[in-house]
């Protein structure tokens, strides 16, 4: 089938499958479904319009159909999503699962574990959540205490992981564990995945600067975890995490989704205009219109950056170690253009609860909290650093 | 005058120190945050403060001071700020208290200064309607009517504004916002009619308030000054409170810069204490630095104060940008050299990051103080 | 339009790439800089880049040129930059040829397109009358007379002026300094009577003029345009000259980031290559990032130029903003990784140095810019 | 004697030494006299005030008068030049020898050795370089090479010494050699006077990207010098070095000498005004006003903390290693300063040569080329990090 001819069957497709209220301006589609057990449809048109999409397989276009994909091409889902965009809608059905898990258990997992949880994800029956960090072991992942000792066909997995997104709203969670504390640290880990509802598995959330986080503790106590539910060799674990690092960081240095931008609420010359009391024309102080130009431009040759490097793999080109350079970046970027537009804001957005003050108001101030741990989570920027001097620029030990 | 602190100066400094020991409550600050309304001034703490004598350091022995000044105030300032211990000593004493003996009548200070020294009576400076400090744009009015005055307007960001017994309130009698001239300085009891207030928690746990003013009535012996331009006034006391909060700024810093460095003498990560990695120790000599350059110019700025003379504002102006730009680093890097932890809320440095925040903003961020420095040095 | 090299692009930037290795003379440079008077432009070299048909890129067959646009002449000036090897493509191609394919008559191009292209003729724009970049501060005047107009005004910073055998010349008819209505662009013979040169080496090696106009008579046909605002022509060729510009600074960008990480991956010092050290590394690592993003701007901002869509200006001014920042960081860290070798006249890393900071300077410096893209985006 | 009768006696002294022509506005006294046997005085007017100095030991007042001093008090000192700022002088001889090696020497030295070499730098017979860094031992000065070999009661001398500063006009050198190549590298190093009148030495000028400059290549051929020209013992070299090290820095950290500002040529903001076309009143660019602003307020900063600096060593306590910090910072000061001021004086800063250019035009852009230098030499700023994280905050190593 031609290029041309699979847009005409797209096309099609959509006309018949997709309900007026999922496209175009006034959509209500919601800009995310996370899915799992917890989740219920608000309305019967989203519900109407995800099935839709999962028994196509274009949740998760790319992968097999016998995993609950469709088997496209790059190119073909390249198509798909131009065609979704022209009528303004996509799928919202957005997990890691999708974006991280799936794509390791892809390239490591056994048949049977693909034919058991990869269509779950594709489907959004099942919510996924990442075990990774541990307290004493941020930036060095690989230092992990949470242990998982052999007992027959099982494991018994004790320890504690801390930034467990989402983890009170998950069904399942995708660990790093210690298999062997003799080995070198990067050899005695194994990758399990644990079904939340066993015994002995406890979250707590966490409280950040900004308040009430997605951020969970997890707790395992003697949690029985049966040993098909191990991906690749035991104390192999290293090498799938890595390949699921590299997801995550090509998932964050998207600077946006679906072109909707990535620093939530009003933008920063919306700030300035109400700020400075100029609705129109140019605003009365040379160095903050500098700033904002600043940012602006910066985030204009970021994405053209983000483009080229897309564009390239796209091209057959990998994407290497260079995806730390899109974490580092865009998140001191986004933290640099909400610093500046909470200080655009004044003493407006000093201002944290009372008389009158609903979230809507201190949106800007929440952001430009959370925005703090950008450039922590998910890799402090320190780590990125080191890995473009070591691994991109080749500068020695 | 000398930079370094004259024995009485380090006694008062031992005895600001052992008393923030003594009542750092970071805990407190997290509760106060997550209850319902805002709350007043601490009446129990500031009883303690007014007997240690804090209320009385910048006022002349005249009205029941002590005839001390800036240097003595900033020592006690840079304690509190260490602590985040929080107190009415900059809305009132150096405020409220300052303008009154800036622009006062004697019938003024004898009636009032003696009450803010006892800590009977508390004030604060209503003067902002923007959300940039920007203290010349006044659209609040006062106009002249047969038996006195109408004051109409909205003040924001009103500091303590919920405990104060009177404002001090900048109106505007003619011209248009922005002009320098045509400004009042207006004495209102709180609870006069057609005053009402929205109190607002902040997020370092500083309360402000936003002051509606609907045609309140203000008797003629209310107004500070002649109709002579009030813009001179303001200056110098905004000179005081810049500097004041920047003593303040300097102790939050220092906190700050001292857990993390204590931070990274302890905490290991790939088989190392992180503070042996040298990305981390520039970063740190770095900060090292400004927290330097900040100790010295504050001690400048409090003497600046003192003396009074022609470079007062200058001083005061560079004095606030750099506290701003050193708090502002200081709540990045206080942060990221923590991780993960230091974006938890149970964690003390993000208290300290939005107090330097709060306080970097409030009476003009380092934009403001450049231009304001530049002006006054007449480019 | 793709970001990616399509296979032409690639082979001309391998031809480009082999005439740079070839041609590039560092220490020429410094004789150069050394020797008195200013040198000419290098006839031999610009006879060979002719007939390599770079003078012939951008400009359409009709007048003898390739019909090929900016995307593939930054290709070249990229690999000219990456050897610093001097050239009057800037002047000649883009700023004087560029006018006159903007706003010359079919008349003008008949004329001059054709010699420009076959490396007969130089040119150059003599617009500048300040110290800093700010095109509309016209003050030469171009009056009207019975026979002709007359031309009286000082020129400053004309790129191969000493070289050009014509100049296009920004003047006013009318208005004031910094209006932009009332400009002329007028064609002027360097022979003229009344042209009165004053030639200068700059730091990198470039030369420039300042060009006196002293009564000089302009014929009717000399003029560009008609009587309408000029201002449009002139933003349009800044946008070209600055995003050629940019590739070349790109080059040299370059240069200076690949020979300073292969020092710090040779020198030793305490015991261990200096490129192990934290501190120098994760500067290496931002300072990679800054290029990967000048080298993605520079790309897009030629292909902006082809295509001339709305958005040009702001592309073209977010380029030249950026790359004069990544310029500057790569001077002052290119020179302070190499230490102090990297001060002396003998090493290659201070000649880019100065590249970059003439560059950066040379149509409006970052600061510039971001006010123009501001202003661009209506703010 | 009183503080107080001291200064009646040294306004009398400079009533009757100090010729009127070294005084007050039209002073014709030189920033500088750097003294050696190659100087002779421009005139007669000067030598005459220059001897008077030497005579009554006023060229280094605090040291003993055995050694060409006058043995005064700090606070003697300090009176001193109160007076003679109040008539517009000051001691114009100034070296090396007397900021660096003189002070070394006190503490080091034999007594021989002192009284051989210090009134000959007090009177300024004897003009000074240093001779520390190598071409392979920059940062890591530790490293040297130059190597001394005992033969008979001479050290036989071979190697090179860079950035010898001046060494072409000087008559001695002080010099950092190995002795032992065995030890570990602190500890073979000794500290030699070196003639430069000896056979084997020569010197060779460095041309720096701003042009000629004082520093020289200096080179040591089987050089004879005697042992007792060794200062401290053999092999202790690096002690001395340590002491001398912080002079230079101490040094290096004045902002400015006799109140002349440290950057020379116009200031930032007459370029201002003369670039932007602004002769008075406020400046057409509020990103150029704040950017002058910020870097007169740093200075403001910086003035203030070396104010304090002073008063605090003044008061007993002594300089640690935060002179580290006074060197990284004004250096880095002085550069971001002389950066903005040839950013402000644009397209007239760029020109090296040619029609109607003079040494004069070009004095903005070789200053700004000339300190690049200085977060190099004397220490590089990364050599001042690394001190003040280990010494000052105390960070692990």
């Amino acid at each position: 089938m031609t290029k041309e001819e699979f847009r005409v069957q797209v096309r099609t497709w959509l006309d018949d499958h997709c309900p007026p209220a999922c496209r175009g301006k006034g959509s209500i589609l919601p800009d995310i479904i996370w899915g799992g057990r917890q989740f219920t449809y608000a309305h019967p048109d989203v519900e109407r319009w995800v099935k839709a999409l999962v028994d196509k397989g274009w949740t998760v276009p790319s992968w097999p159909a016998a995993y609950g994909g469709a088997g496209l091409s790059a190119e073909e889902v390249q198509v798909l999503h131009e065609e979704m965009s022209a009528i303004g809608t996509y799928s919202p059905l957005f997990s890691y699962g999708m974006s991280m898990l799936g794509p390791a258990l892809l390239e490591y997992a056994t048949e049977e574990q693909k034919r058991t949880h990869l269509p779950k994800i594709a489907s959004g029956e099942i919510r996924w959540c990442q075990g990774y960090s541990e307290p004493g072991a941020g930036s060095d992942l690989a230092s992990l205490q949470c242990s998982a000792v052999r007992d027959g066909d099982d494991y018994i997995v004790t320890g504690q992981k801390i930034w467990t997104s989402t983890a009170d709203k998950s069904d399942w969670i995708f660990c790093l564990v210690r298999t062997d504390t003799h080995a070198p640290k990067h050899e005695g880990i194994s990758f399990l995945l644990i079904d939340m509802a066993s015994p002995g598995v406890s979250t707590r959330p966490i409280e950040l600067i900004s308040g009430a986080s997605p951020f969970c503790e997890t707790f395992f106590d003697d949690v029985r975890v049966p040993v098909e539910n191990r991906v690749h060799e035991e104390n192999k674990g290293w090498t799938v995490a890595k390949a699921l690092l590299q997801h995550e960081r090509t998932m964050l240095s998207a600077s946006n989704r679906r072109s909707k931008v990535s620093v939530p609420g009003r933008g920063l010359l919306e700030v300035a205009r109400d700020s400075l009391r100029t609705p129109e024309g140019s605003l009365p102080d040379d160095t903050l219109r500098a700033e904002i130009a600043q940012v602006q431009m910066d985030r204009l040759c970021y994405e053209t950056l983000h483009q080229k490097n897309t564009e390239a793999r796209e091209a057959g080109h990998g994407m290497g170690p260079e995806g730390s350079m899109f974490k580092l970046y865009l998140s001191e970027l986004n933290q640099r253009t909400s610093d500046l537009r909470q200080r655009l804001n004044g003493s407006d957005s000093l201002v944290w609860n009372g008389d009158g003050i609903d979230e809507k108001e201190i949106a800007i101030t929440r952001e430009w909290l959370y925005g703090k741990a950008a450039t922590i989570l998910g890799g402090t920027s320190e780590v990125q650093l080191n890995i473009i001097a070591k691994r991109v620029l080749g500068l020695p030990d | 005058m000398s930079l370094l602190f004259s024995e009485e100066q380090s006694l008062l400094k031992e005895s600001a120190a052992a008393f923030v020991r003594n009542k750092r409550d970071l805990n407190a600050l997290r509760v106060r945050r997550s209850s319902p309304g805002v709350p007043q001034v601490d009446r129990e703490i500031w009883s303690e403060m007014v007997e240690l004598g804090w209320t009385a350091i910048p006022f002349e022995e005249a009205w029941g001071g002590l005839g001390l000044g800036f240097a003595e105030l900033g020592i006690v300032m840079e304690e509190l700020g260490r602590g985040l211990v929080q107190s009415p000593l900059l809305s009132t004493v150096v405020l409220y208290g300052g303008i009154i003996e800036i622009a006062g009548s004697s019938e003024h200070k004898q009636r009032i200064l003696p009450e803010v020294i006892a800590g009977n009576s508390l004030g604060s400076f209503a003067y902002l309607e923007s959300a940039r400090h920007d203290p010349l744009h006044v659209e609040t009015t006062l106009k002249s009517q047969r038996d006195g005055y109408r004051l109409t307007g909205c003040k924001h960001f009103v500091l303590d504004g919920g405990s104060a017994d009177e404002f001090v309130v900048l109106a505007r009698e003619k011209g248009r916002p922005g002009d320098d001239d045509g400004l009042r300085l207006a004495l209102v009891p709180a609870d006069s009619e057609g005053v009402e207030l929205e109190n607002h928690l902040l997020i370092d746990g500083r309360s402000v308030s936003n002051v509606h003013f609907r045609e309140v009535v203000v008797e003629d012996d209310w107004l500070l000054t002649g109709a002579g331009p009030v813009a001179g006034v303001v200056d110098q006391v905004f000179d005081r409170a810049t500097v004041a909060l920047s003593s303040e700024m300097l102790g939050g810093i220092q906190s700050v810069f001292d857990m993390t460095i204590e931070y990274l003498k302890v905490r290991e990560q790939f088989g190392a204490k992180i503070g042996s990695f040298q990305g981390l120790k520039h970063r740190a000599a770095r900060w090292f630095c400004e927290v330097e350059l900040s100790k010295a110019i504050v001690l400048k700025a409090l003497r600046a104060i003192d003396e009074n003379g022609p470079e007062t504002l200058q001083i005061a102006s560079a004095c606030k940008a750099r506290l701003s730009d050193t708090a502002l680093l200081s709540g990045k890097e206080g942060i990221q050299m923590h991780g993960g932890i230091g974006v938890t809320d149970e964690h003390d440095v993000g208290l300290f990051m939005k107090h330097g925040r709060v306080a970097e903003m409030m009476f003009g961020d380092s934009r403001f103080h450049q231009l304001r420095f530049a002006s006054s040095n007449g480019y």
